[in-house]
């Protein structure tokens, strides 16, 4: 049974990753994983400057989701390289280096540095952070924005850039156009939704910044739909995130049109699901026929035209 | 606050028996030897309580006492979670990760331990109360309640009572009831440990620094995943190096000198 | 304890109504709730013409949500008026119509003809529906359109007109400032989200039109931040909708912002949902010492900034 | 194809028994008098399997048998709220809509009834055989499995069985079976009542055509609320008149010769 894939030649010796903010720095958990068995690691995002986070509360379980308002709480990118990088690089993983920024060139300078590192198999690109210059506008809301900083990225590093989109917005098929236009080699679809909860008795909003991310099983259906809506216009490789939880839910990513899918709550409740997600993927392969998990990517028979815009809701 | 890594386990285990010991609190007896055998008070472990996505997360107890391969856990029904841990019976199964977090820090030349718990702060008492006793240490227990019938002196030793509504002990907190025991006596040879709610540990901090009397808190918090991957349990350090510790991983215990508690 | 509010003079007898496309057009049920103790009725969505809707399947469920693919099957306004408005009429609840439709013109014509008749106490315009002389785009993720139609109904009733509108968009407090400016008497936040699922077996959509709308508790939390987001801009009332399933689901919605909920999805769990939701919001108003449910609205106390565009997920 | 409004309740009903009759095919016992007594073969009910988010909304199930005041049904696991139902104990209680739905169509100047079923398509059955009974109807019972060891019958009569894999009875499917029985006979002495998944009834509907055999069938499909207010439940219509009709309010019997399935 083939696994494995790649992106701008970059092996990954399976198609399930763990998602960035969700794993830690790789190492938290080794007791209880065994990591090289996952095609890859996207680190915590990493800034120029270590983040202390925002205030608590930072998490609320809501059904069949959570909201996160981590505030990218992160070591920064130097102690990331001194203290991390150097058991990450004893892996057998692909190690990808998730990168936050609240400007165009923090991006490039957090880049720029780990590009003198070794160890890195390529970059994840996270926009759905605050520009600090457009008075805290998510660059990943804007098309443009999006489009910048592909195209300023493109030209510093020959490894694989992934740029993981933001589903927050109407049409995100637009945006994925974008970064493959700029240059990137492949997308992340999605990071989390904006959400809220609110304390009824003490009225106020549960987490200590009013709105948070959703992620968890709740908004699967959502990322489906929005790898799906990526799917119809880029033929670069498409990552698929949302709610995974089981090898059935990855296949359906891989089959709407995903190259690989990456695990992200899940691994709070069971760290070791990217290996049982990876595990299952070759079962279920092997059970349908097939010599490659990848005949699923892209698999699904529709004879009806791609209807998000179109439908009757 | 020590950042030590204790090799956490992730287990499939039985549940032995499941009582309500007193008035809406129950005592889960889980069948989880390589648990058993590594943890200390102060730490926690981790339960999925279902198999579905509600909830979604683990839930966090505190090890309340362990016996053999057995460990004891005290908990009263808030959600779902504890819903379903309550409705567990004999034989049934449950998926733990633990022993998870920094234990009780016992050390000191203190003679007497005093145990302040309020409600289910009470939870890892019993564990505390063999260690310390094994340790040779004399123990003095202060349980808060809103009510007597709430109160559980289970496994635990010399304890006194406080209650918000007068029904059994002192009518006040517990914070008040330490306080009464401590005026006049010698802070020195005394050490504190208190687990509760927020507002109850942070009185109790202030009692602690103003007695001068050595002070270890176990924390309470929403937790995502229990093991460091997730920062979604910080709590604000005192030092200026860090703005925040993780409740999970950098305690659930701290020194009550090392946190700042809001 | 006072539960009344008003839209535009008409008076509502609670703050809680039932969901177009989740209650049928009122008498299905009637043995099972009293209907009478509902602050409102909103029928399905109405287009000039009967419409079949989608071929099956038309529901998946999901985790704490489901999607649903109904494509507006409806019996037409004409048979409204013969079959349902009579039964209506002697309810003592108000009864909105939701207008669904594929032009302005038809959105106009039902409105018109609605205008005709006794017994409508105001309208509600379902917008996440496909413009076909833009090819399918649907009306409600334009913001130009959105007011469009907002601006040629209004001048056609002094009825309240309440715009329904879609989260799938950007910035959804965009279009709520575009309808309050063209006249719209009120917002109704949310629709459903687009969403999928995939049965891997057949590899085939589980949807007939492949994707479909996201309803139910799991997307609560999103609801929220939209209701939240939108009421941080415009004056008019706001009507929450989106997973409530309790009286503290409510409180919720009116603390961030709402005047009134809707239920929806639960009704299909329970039809007497309402009714027990608006018991339960006198009941906490009154454990909140309130003399009016009211005193809820917008009461969440915050003291940092909105967050939405702001915060780093 | 009736559009009749049965009254429809909904009430906390108490689980009587719960068992396992033949291999993964369980039986539920509920107390449940005002359906009871007001149901007929055919019709449903729509229960909540638990009281959290997962499974959302309420599960079908026919009326399989009624007996005084309790209501029986037979299912089997298939996913979530089918494993909760499985695990219901004596003394549980569920909160029930019901009955649901258009009872069979057993008019007619037939002499024998012909049951056939495919898989948990027989659950409407036992119900039906003792209304049936009542009528003075002869009746002959075709049961399909995949398996000799999922052949249950249980309160019916006359059963001739088919499985996929030949453990029990005919090698081949329900409808082969009913095939073999049918010819020669002549057709006007006979009705069938067909229930099972929908390929079988799709089968079973030709075959009734082409020997002219009346015959009523009980559909299965994915439903949300049951009772007529979502329009989720469509089945294409023979007659031009809609496109549609609902299962859940306009079936889930319907005459053969009135729905096309696809
Ligand atoms: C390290 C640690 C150790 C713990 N040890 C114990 C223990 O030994 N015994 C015990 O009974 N509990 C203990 N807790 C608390 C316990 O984890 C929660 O009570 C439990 O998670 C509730 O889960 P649930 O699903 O029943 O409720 P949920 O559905 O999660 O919560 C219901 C409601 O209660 C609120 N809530 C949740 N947790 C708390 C809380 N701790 N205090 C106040 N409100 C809360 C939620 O915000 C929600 O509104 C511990 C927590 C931590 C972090
Ligand atoms: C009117 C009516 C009467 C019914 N009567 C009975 C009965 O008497 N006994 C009985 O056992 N069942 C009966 N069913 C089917 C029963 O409702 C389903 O088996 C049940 O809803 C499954 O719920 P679940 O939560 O266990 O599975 P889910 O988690 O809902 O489903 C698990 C998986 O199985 C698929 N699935 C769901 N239902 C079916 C189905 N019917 N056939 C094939 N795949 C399915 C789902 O798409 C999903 O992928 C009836 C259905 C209807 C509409
Ligand atoms: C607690 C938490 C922290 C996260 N931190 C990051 C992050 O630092 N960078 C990032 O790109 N995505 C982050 N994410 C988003 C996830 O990587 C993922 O895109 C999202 O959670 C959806 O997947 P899931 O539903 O499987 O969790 C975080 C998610 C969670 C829940
Ligand atoms: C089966 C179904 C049918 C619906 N039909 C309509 C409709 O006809 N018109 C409309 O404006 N909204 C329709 N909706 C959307 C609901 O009114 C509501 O906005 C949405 O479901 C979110 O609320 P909920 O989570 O409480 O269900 C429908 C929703 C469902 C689930
Ligand atoms: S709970 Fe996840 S880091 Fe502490
Ligand atoms: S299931 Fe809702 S209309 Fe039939």
């Amino acid at each position: 049974m083939i696994e494995s894939f790649s992106i701008r030649g970059v092996e990954f010796r399976n198609r399930v990753l763990v998602a960035s903010g969700t794993f830690g720095y790789g190492d938290e958990v080794k007791d209880l994983v065994d990591v090289n068995e996952l095609g890859g690691i996207c680190t915590k995002s990493l800034s120029w400057k270590p983040r202390d986070g925002n205030p608590p509360r930072r998490i609320v379980e809501t059904p069949s989701g959570m909201l996160n308002s981590i505030g990218l709480a992160n070591i920064g990118v130097h102690a990331f390289i001194e203290e991390k990088l150097p058991y990450l690089r004893t892996l057998n993983t692909a190690i990808i280096a998730n990168i936050a920024a609240s400007s165009i060139q923090e991006y490039c300078d957090v880049l720029n540095l780990l590009e003198q590192q070794e160890g890195i198999a390529g970059y994840e690109i996270n926009i759905s952070c605050p520009n600090v210059k457009e008075g805290g506008l998510n660059f990943g809301t804007n098309c443009d924005m999006t489009r910048q900083i592909t195209a300023r990225l493109r030209p510093l590093t020959q490894k694989p850039l992934i740029m993981k989109l933001t589903p927050n917005v109407t049409h995100i098929s637009e945006f994925a156009r974008a970064v493959e236009e700029a240059g990137a080699d492949a997308v992340s679809v999605i990071n989390t939704l904006i959400g809220m909860a609110v304390d009824i008795r003490a009225r106020k909003p549960k987490l200590s910044t009013v709105t948070g991310g959703l992620s968890g099983p709740a908004i699967k259906p959502i990322a489906l739909a929005k790898v799906y809506e990526v799917a119809q216009v880029v033929k670069i490789p498409i990552i698929g995130i949302g709610g995974i939880m089981t090898a059935e839910d990855a296949v359906e990513f891989l089959l709407v049109g995903a190259s690989a899918v990456q695990i992200g709550t899940a691994n709070f409740i069971d760290p070791a699901t990217g290996v049982k997600v990876a595990d299952g993927l070759r079962a279920f392969a092997e059970t349908q026929g097939l010599s490659d998990v990848g005949q699923l990517v892209r698999a699904m028979e529709s004879n009806i035209q791609f209807s998000v815009i179109q439908s009757w809701l | 606050m020590s950042n030590q890594h204790a090799p956490i386990i992730q287990t499939i285990v039985k549940v032995v028996d499941r009582r309500e010991i007193v008035d809406g609190i129950f005592n889960l007896i889980l069948q989880a030897p390589e648990i058993a055998y590594r943890s200390a008070p102060g730490q926690f472990i981790n339960i999925r309580c279902g198999e579905g996505c509600v909830p979604l997360l683990r839930r966090p107890f505190s090890i309340s006492r362990v016996d053999g391969e057995l460990i004891e856990l005290m908990f009263n029904v808030i959600g779902h979670g504890t819903r379903m841990l309550s409705s567990k019976r004999t034989e049934d199964t449950l998926d733990v990760l633990g022993p998870l977090g920094v234990p009780f820090g016992i050390a000191g030349d203190y003679e007497t331990a005093l145990l302040v718990g309020g409600g289910l702060g009470i939870a890892p008492f019993p564990f505390l109360t063999d260690f310390l006793l094994k340790q040779k240490k004399e123990i003095v227990t202060f349980v808060g309640a809103r009510t007597g019938r709430q109160i559980s002196e289970r496994h635990m030793t010399n304890v006194h009572v406080a209650t918000d509504d007068g029904t059994r002990g002192l009518r006040g907190t517990v914070v008040d009831l330490l306080k009464k025991y401590l005026s006049g006596k010698p802070s020195k040879r005394h050490k504190i440990f208190g687990c509760g709610p927020t507002q109850m540990l942070k009185a109790l901090s202030e009692l602690a620094s103003a007695s001068s009397v050595d002070c270890e808190l176990s924390l309470e918090g929403d937790m995502a995943c229990g093991m460091g991957i997730c920062q979604g349990c910080p709590v604000e350090r005192a030092d200026g190096k860090k703005k925040y510790a993780l409740v999970c991983t950098e305690g659930p215990t701290f020194n009550s000198n090392d946190i700042i508690l809001r």
